[in-house]
């Protein structure tokens, strides 16, 4: 896993599989933001995998020049961890969709997420199942027509964000398939040392076009999204003149106009991105209040999963000295026949 | 099992002579807090260093601490030893302890004519009479004068050896069972010094108890040496001619764990061991989980499927990925053993199997899971089953496993089942240094590689990720062949499943030809078995074999595939029988490979095969002579 | 498919005439978004208004909506027509409409000598041509020769002929299967008024669009009826004799629904579906989500387990519980279906079969899970088996596995296939009033009630939670025989292994005897089939016996338990072939049921057999004539 | 579903089953305070059905005199969720452990949650697999040495109320089972309408006794619980001399000594069952912080899941009108074949 000779470029990242998702689609804002990172960090296309389940999102690793692993449905978060099990070395990357994660997958996404192993994981959320053909997704929104409700959903969605941090994740993000900035959010999520996981508004031009104009709508993004940033207020709004604070009652965040003298400024409440319960009401935040975008939760375990169980190993083997197996079979009571 | 015959009317130790015997079957019964597990095992440390050949099975109550005195609470041990290579755990006990009425209530129906049975009357209460369901006093009513009782205040008789010691009066009648063990030494002549001595190894951090223990392991002794007891008889059995070198008793758990481990050793692999806990099969994982400085990560995941998936996740990554279930956690398993299929990476599924369907019977034994080793999977799946045939055999079948899954790119499920899972017998300790090793050689060379082009033997390269120059991507859609892209050829998916299925036909061509137990290819019966009952089997065939008849066995490790000269085998046979503890599942297969008229000889009732009834079967099959 | 000889050399209404033929193959193929889907729905119905029997089977890309002109985004149709009975969707096309590059491209292989091939030039540019992977024109290299080709600029012709229709030029394209169908009406003498009714109909809400249609449709009928085009054949096909009544077009998915909808009803009790989506299943899931006001409760669960779960849950609380999937999903179920088997309640779980293993090509169809069907469970949990034949006898199958499954308090399973899913034929509508009913009798009456105590057929009771006095409880553990609690018992599990298999086995006094298509027993050869593969077998054994061959043809529609003449059936044949879209599954049911030395006759590419593999096998068969 | 004729004692709903946990386990005095409620809510037996999955606490369903159906590891609210599909009318209680539950059941636990049939759904919590002998249970401390973690657990547990929060739950408490209160909690989550979802910790003899010692000690259990009280401000302590408020950091809540004249009460935070922001954060506490048992959210939603279901399904019947089956498959392209 030696660096490569020279430095690779985001185009190098491609593989030499036709890309087969729609015209048109997220997915392909968020690869081109991948294989962005991958040159950023200088990834080893050798020593970097992408395990994924099954969706059009799932077709991802195809696309990328690194090693790959196109799994089964809802489960990629367990193979990638019998991956970093066997070979702690590895840059293993998850990709999956909302119902691939957060339905037949949902068991997974929590326990790896509690375990804490070394992984990049990005839930490509699009409220919908594309590779079926639109049916109802544990994300759509209540009332949600699909060939599967036709009369309506009358299903509360799951939020990606809340279950995640619910379930012990260390690293938890927000991103926008087109977003500018999916660069620096996919990049933390890599560097945080453990499961960093990113949950990518991803628009599904076929089945769920505009399931997030509400929020990435140009015009109005800016009063629509809030994006914290560690040690600074909670502001938004294209002329920052909003900001959130704690409500009085525990019930969250709710908003305060700045005044132009920048008054009600020393109420709003200061992002820390490893406060736990503040990335929690962040996480909740849902039109009309301005949905948080970015790295809501970063606060990292000492040590990973599988770091933590090869410290372990690594002590039984001093412990053991120069025992081997064949010595541990003679331990205990034995007994000798002689001739 | 002819043992009880020759003691049958005879009293201990008359004129100083200890009745001879050539294999005895002692079944300790109990509370589950008696301790009887213990006791069985100390037993059997004393029957090993006899040098009697043995086998044992302990039988653990459903629930987990039943209440006291309940029969479904009732805790047992059965050894079976003696002078000559033992087989099976013995189809019914000669000498039965049975520490509480419950003990006995649950024992009796399997006990013969003239059994000794050794009862602690100290517990037959009336409430513990009523509890175990008895409405009359057993002792009272005529029903043991079949048998030579034993009737002892064991309990008594245990807190005055223990009074002394400073215990609590709940603490001293937890002694009772090492007086019983101490009384049963007495019976088969052992000496006290090594289990004596263990005790103070084991209980050291408690001395009060442990020297309680000893003591009533002591009074238990003297009360067989002092006391003229005119039921109480004592046997000699002789020394087995056993193979010299140094043993020690496995169960078939710990055996596979060696067996994984060893295996994985001999490939050059970290063991990667995926599992979540079911019963029989959890004790795999325990026994891995107690070796993890030897070479061998364990993951208890999240549910059977997570634990699939990372075994496969590791052996991706160049790892041995193991996983392990039974039963439900078997079946919950298919999806995944196909993505194995597909992707063709090896990994050995372990399936401790037990008593079904559904959730079944836990803590029961069967063979009923085979056909859902063969076909239990969507779509065309072919992959490698083998069985072990006995404890010590899932070391050999384990690493066979662990060779053929790396050797042939392949899953592979090891069929073992809740019997061979506990049951234990003493195993000659292996020099692992001479066993032969297989090394797995990964692909790194990036000429010409195609990461599914084969060899061949139709195998293809197995990749460690982190290679430079070979990156690839795999995964559950169908293969192009050699590329390995994705393909919706239909030409392409025709060779691809005619390969997948050729592949592991070829595993035929590195597995031994069948060879016959015992018999000869020209005898008139063949009894083909796999699996646990490998025991029961052998000892039925010995025995009609000695009587002349002309019955062969054969046992089956490999059941697919099934060995290149098996149907050549079976051809020569005027019958054929097959036991199972299923509905019929190996005699199925036979049926369809080969168009032979096997026999299906089925039980399933949660035991082995008594001996007696696969002589019976076999009775039946004289009687058809025409 | 004696068609395309006649045609062979003969040119378009020569002389005014129209060529006769008794059978036409048309296919359709463009990109994804050319409508080639509707076009196909469009011709079908006019087929069925000129009174032809018919099959037809759309062929839908993997990729949602891959990018266009690629090969891999090629979207198909094909329907088989004529003046008898249709059996299969015709194994090769007389008439290809390509509508671009790609659809020439994969559709080349199937064309025989003399086919009509009708492209549109006018999307023949060089870029698309590399799209498709030609490197060389195919019209200018020659390897179009061997067919009749008709090159027009149809995407020109169309925009030429809605120009005034006020669309933008990109819509205007969009019309060109409109102009294709209408020249393919003209070729086939067809009727424009009732497509065009429909059309009105159905995009009458886009009245410029609507009105381009049908314009475009004009056009193409107007080309053929005034250009003189040499290559372009005029077909005269005789209607078919057909049972009067009325009609309409199924998938086998609508089918399915329609039979579970009626099954449930005439039950008398409430449907509910439960599934989760995958391909080819969902449509079925499609079908009765729109249906919830007929008596059906649909549920999308979080997962495959889930849904079988809820099935069960649903079964349990006195609903018909129905779970459906596919491939990987069936496997997940596994596990639950044990559930079901020893808690013995109904439900029916369909499997639409799709290619695997793993996840495979999921759009393909296959019949690879039979041996999962019958086995792919831990222990041993028989459940029944069926198959449906073809798209109409889903209704037929799907009333069956209720009345089976209510009937005999056990899990069903019901296996279609993805292609008899999405294929299509005409269905005579039943009168749904006149079809047998299998009222369920719930158990009410509190006296001497058990929840395990069985009738003769060894058929347990029904209990409806909230009915008074009858509580009880049920579970995956071993059940003590009658009263249903937990048992451990050794006997009792042997009993209960044994009942529930006979209970299974007992339906085969259920279900009619098996009965030949065509031929008679004393017949030589015998071909068996199951599922989708009635049609090619059906077709291919009438054009044998109309040779004089004797050869008869079996479809088995019960599978597990096989019908209770089968075996004598069987054993009249000097030869028995098997074919199946597996490695052998069947033939391996067949073998080891009846020792019968069956041959297996194996196709695994996605794809139905066609009529002349089936028709090689038994020349291959005869050949062996000693 | 009739009322049963004289009202039955909370004795009237053991079962002639023996009960077989092992003595002393707390299951029992759960199995008394169910008894209890449903005496209480004069549950008809007969319209009453207890569902679990597999585990000690899944054997629940054998106990009680109604009716019963013990399922399969995991899945027990996947088949009560069909149970209510099918009859709405039935009373449905559901049983299992934690790792029943959180482990191999998680995805449906929390499917269900967000779906919100009208269940009362109890997790055994006893921190331990009982039934398998003792193995890593998910919502055991970091460190639990057991058969599967011979060396130590390195993962983090999962919280099962603050998991069951984000996944949608609408109402949430926790209990102990030798509380006396348990009955009132237990009787709260059954008269939610939709899933009454309670956390019961249980203590394990066997396995894992005195997990939680530390909270249940009778003598510090004052200081170390707090209850909250709908509308009540959140104080505990044997004097009622502590209270919690919000941090002002947004990182949850604190704990304030109230004087002895009161001075601080003013800041401690009133409770409200229905906001869920201050449920999660409630929920999060723990040790040294005080434990908080009781309902800590309870909010119903408008209508139940299979009442959304049918009220949707009549009105689709309406919408038919006289359409039977028959009808409609003559809906749509039809044709008439005459002799
Ligand atoms: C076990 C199993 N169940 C179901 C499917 C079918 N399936 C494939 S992808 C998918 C869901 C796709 O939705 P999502 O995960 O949101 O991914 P997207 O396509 O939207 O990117 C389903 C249900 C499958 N392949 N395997
Ligand atoms: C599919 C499946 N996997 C595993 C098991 C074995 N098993 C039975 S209960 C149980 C866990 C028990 O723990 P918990 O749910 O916490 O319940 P408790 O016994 O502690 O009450 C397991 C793993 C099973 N029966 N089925
Ligand atoms: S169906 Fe939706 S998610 Fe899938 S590739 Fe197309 S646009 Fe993207
Ligand atoms: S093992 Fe633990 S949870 Fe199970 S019955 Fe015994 S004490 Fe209760
Ligand atoms: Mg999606
Ligand atoms: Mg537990």
């Amino acid at each position: 896993m030696n660096a490569p000779a020279r430095a690779l470029k985001p185009k190098d990242y491609a593989s030499d599989q036709e890309v087969r998702w729609c015209a048109g689609c997220g997915d392909y804002a968020v690869l081109k933001a991948v294989e962005r990172v991958l040159a950023e960090i200088g990834a080893d296309p050798a020593g970097t995998v992408f395990v994924s389940g099954i969706g059009c999102a799932a077709r991802f690793p195809y696309y990328v020049a690194t090693y790959g692993f196109h799994g089964i449905h809802g489960r990629a978060p367990a193979i990638a961890t019998g991956v970093k099990l066997a070979n702690p070395e590895l840059d293993v990357w998850v990709i999956g969709g909302d119902g691939d994660m957060l339905s037949i997958g949902a068991t997974h996404l929590a326990h790896t997420l509690r375990r804490n192993p070394d992984l990049t994981l990005l839930l490509f959320n699009n409220e919908v199942y594309g590779l079926t053909k639109g049916q109802l997704s544990p994300t759509a929104p209540p009332g949600s027509r699909t060939p599967t409700s036709p009369l309506g959903s009358v299903e509360s969605p799951l939020s990606a964000c809340r279950f995640a941090l619910a379930a012990g994740a260390r690293f938890v993000a927000r991103g926008i398939d087109t977003q500018k900035d999916l660069t620096g959010i996919l990049r933390a999520a890599h560097d945080h040392p453990g499961t960093g996981f990113v949950e990518i508004l991803q628009n599904c031009i076929v089945y769920n076009d505009g399931a997030f104009a509400a929020i990435t709508e140009r015009a109005t993004a800016a009063e629509h999204q809030i994006h914290p940033v560690h040690g600074e207020p909670l502001l938004f709004g294209a002329a920052r003149d909003k900001g959130l604070r704690l409500a009085a009652d525990g019930s969250g965040l709710e908003v305060i106009e700045i005044g132009a003298d920048g008054a009600g400024l020393e109420e709003v409440i200061r992002f820390d991105r490893t406060n736990l319960a503040l990335a929690t009401m962040l996480a909740s935040l849902e039109p009309p209040l301005p949905v948080a975008i970015g790295v809501l939760y970063d606060n990292p375990a000492p040590v990973s999963y599988e770091r933590a169980l090869r410290a372990q190993e690594e002590a039984e083997r001093a412990r053991i000295g120069e025992a081997d197996l064949g010595a541990m079979l003679r331990q205990g009571p034995v007994w000798m026949v002689t001739a | 099992m002819a043992v009880v015959d020759k003691v049958e009317g005879e009293t201990g130790e008359e004129a100083g002579l200890r009745q001879p015997l050539e294999t005895a079957v002692v079944r300790f019964a109990g509370d589950s807090g008696d301790g009887v597990q213990l006791t069985g095992s100390l037993f059997t440390l004393s029957t090993a260093l006899a040098h009697h050949d043995l086998a044992t099975f302990p039988d653990f109550p459903a629930e987990i601490r039943a209440p006291a005195g309940t029969t479904y609470g009732v805790s047992a041990f059965q050894i079976h030893f003696g002078g000559r290579e033992i087989r099976t755990i013995g189809d019914r006990p000669d000498v039965l302890v049975a520490l509480n009425p419950a003990a006995l209530k649950v024992n009796l129906g399997d006990l013969r004519p003239g059994t000794v049975v050794i009862l602690d009357v100290g517990s037959f209460t009336e409430r513990n009479l009523r509890k175990a369901g008895f409405t009359e006093d057993p002792r009272e009513d005529g029903s043991l004068d079949p048998f030579r009782v034993v009737a002892l205040d064991i309990s008594g008789l245990t807190r005055r050896a223990v009074a002394d010691t400073g215990l609590t009066s709940r603490e001293q009648l937890r002694c009772k069972n090492f007086f019983a063990l101490g009384l049963v030494f007495w019976m088969f002549d052992r000496e006290l010094g090594p289990v004596i001595e263990w005790t103070r190894q084991k209980f050291g951090r408690k001395p009060a108890l442990c020297e309680a223990n000893i003591a009533a392991l002591k009074a238990g002794h003297a009360l067989g040496e002092t006391a003229e007891l005119p039921q109480l008889p004592a046997f000699q059995v002789p020394p087995a001619s056993i193979a010299p070198g140094l043993y020690r008793a496995v169960t078939g758990s710990e055996a596979l764990a060696f067996g994984l481990l060893d295996g994985a050793r001999k490939a050059g692999l970290q063991l990667t061991f995926c599992s979540y806990p079911i019963t029989p099969a959890s004790p795999l994982l325990h026994v891995l989980a107690r070796l993890r400085g030897y070479g061998v990560t364990t993951f208890q995941a999240e549910d059977e499927i997570a634990a699939v998936c990372a075994a496969i996740g590791a052996s991706y990554a160049g790892a041995l990925g193991v996983t392990s279930s039974s039963g439900p956690g078997i079946s919950l398993k298919s999806e995944a053993i196909g993505l194995a299929v597909m992707t063709e990476l090896p990994l050995v599924i372990v399936n401790t199997q037990r008593a079904g369907p559904s959730t079944g019977m836990p803590t029961k034994t069967e063979q009923s899971d085979l056909l859902q080793a063969l076909y239990g999977r969507n779509g065309d799946a072919p992959i490698v089953v083998l069985a072990a045939a006995s404890p010590a055999d899932c070391f050999t079948m384990a690493r066979e496993a662990v060779r053929i899954a790396v050797g042939h790119m392949t899953p592979v499920m090891l069929l073992s089942d809740g019997f061979l899972a506990n049951a234990a017998e003493p195993w000659k300790i292996p020099d692992l240094d001479t066993l032969p090793a297989f090394p797995v050689r990964f692909r790194t060379d990036p000429e010409g590689f195609a990461p599914y082009a084969r060899d061949e033997r139709l195998v293809r390269p197995w990749v460690r990720p982190g290679t430079p120059g070979l990156q690839h991507r795999i995964g559950g859609l169908e293969k192009q062949h050699e590329t390995g892209e994705v393909s919706y050829d239909p030409e392409n998916h025709q060779r691809m499943t005619d390969l997948r299925w050729n592949k592991v036909l070829a595993v035929a061509e590195d597995i031994p030809e069948q060879t016959l137990e015992q018999g000869d290819p020209g005898d008139r019966v063949c009894v083909v078995g796999w699996g646990s009952t490998y025991g029961p089997i052998s000892r039925a065939v010995t025995t009609r074999r000695r009587r002349g008849e002309k019955v062969a066995h054969l046992h089956l490790r490999h059941l697919w595939p099934l060995p290149r000269n098996l149907g050549r085998l079976l051809s020569g046979f005027e019958k054929i029988l097959v036991p199972e503890m299923n509905k019929g599942q190996l005699v199925h297969l036979l049926r369809s490979q080969y168009l032979v008229p096997a026999m299906g000889l089925s039980k399933v009732s949660g035991r082995p095969f008594a001996v007696a009834e696969l002589e019976q079967a076999l009775d039946r099959l004289s009687e058809e002579r025409p």
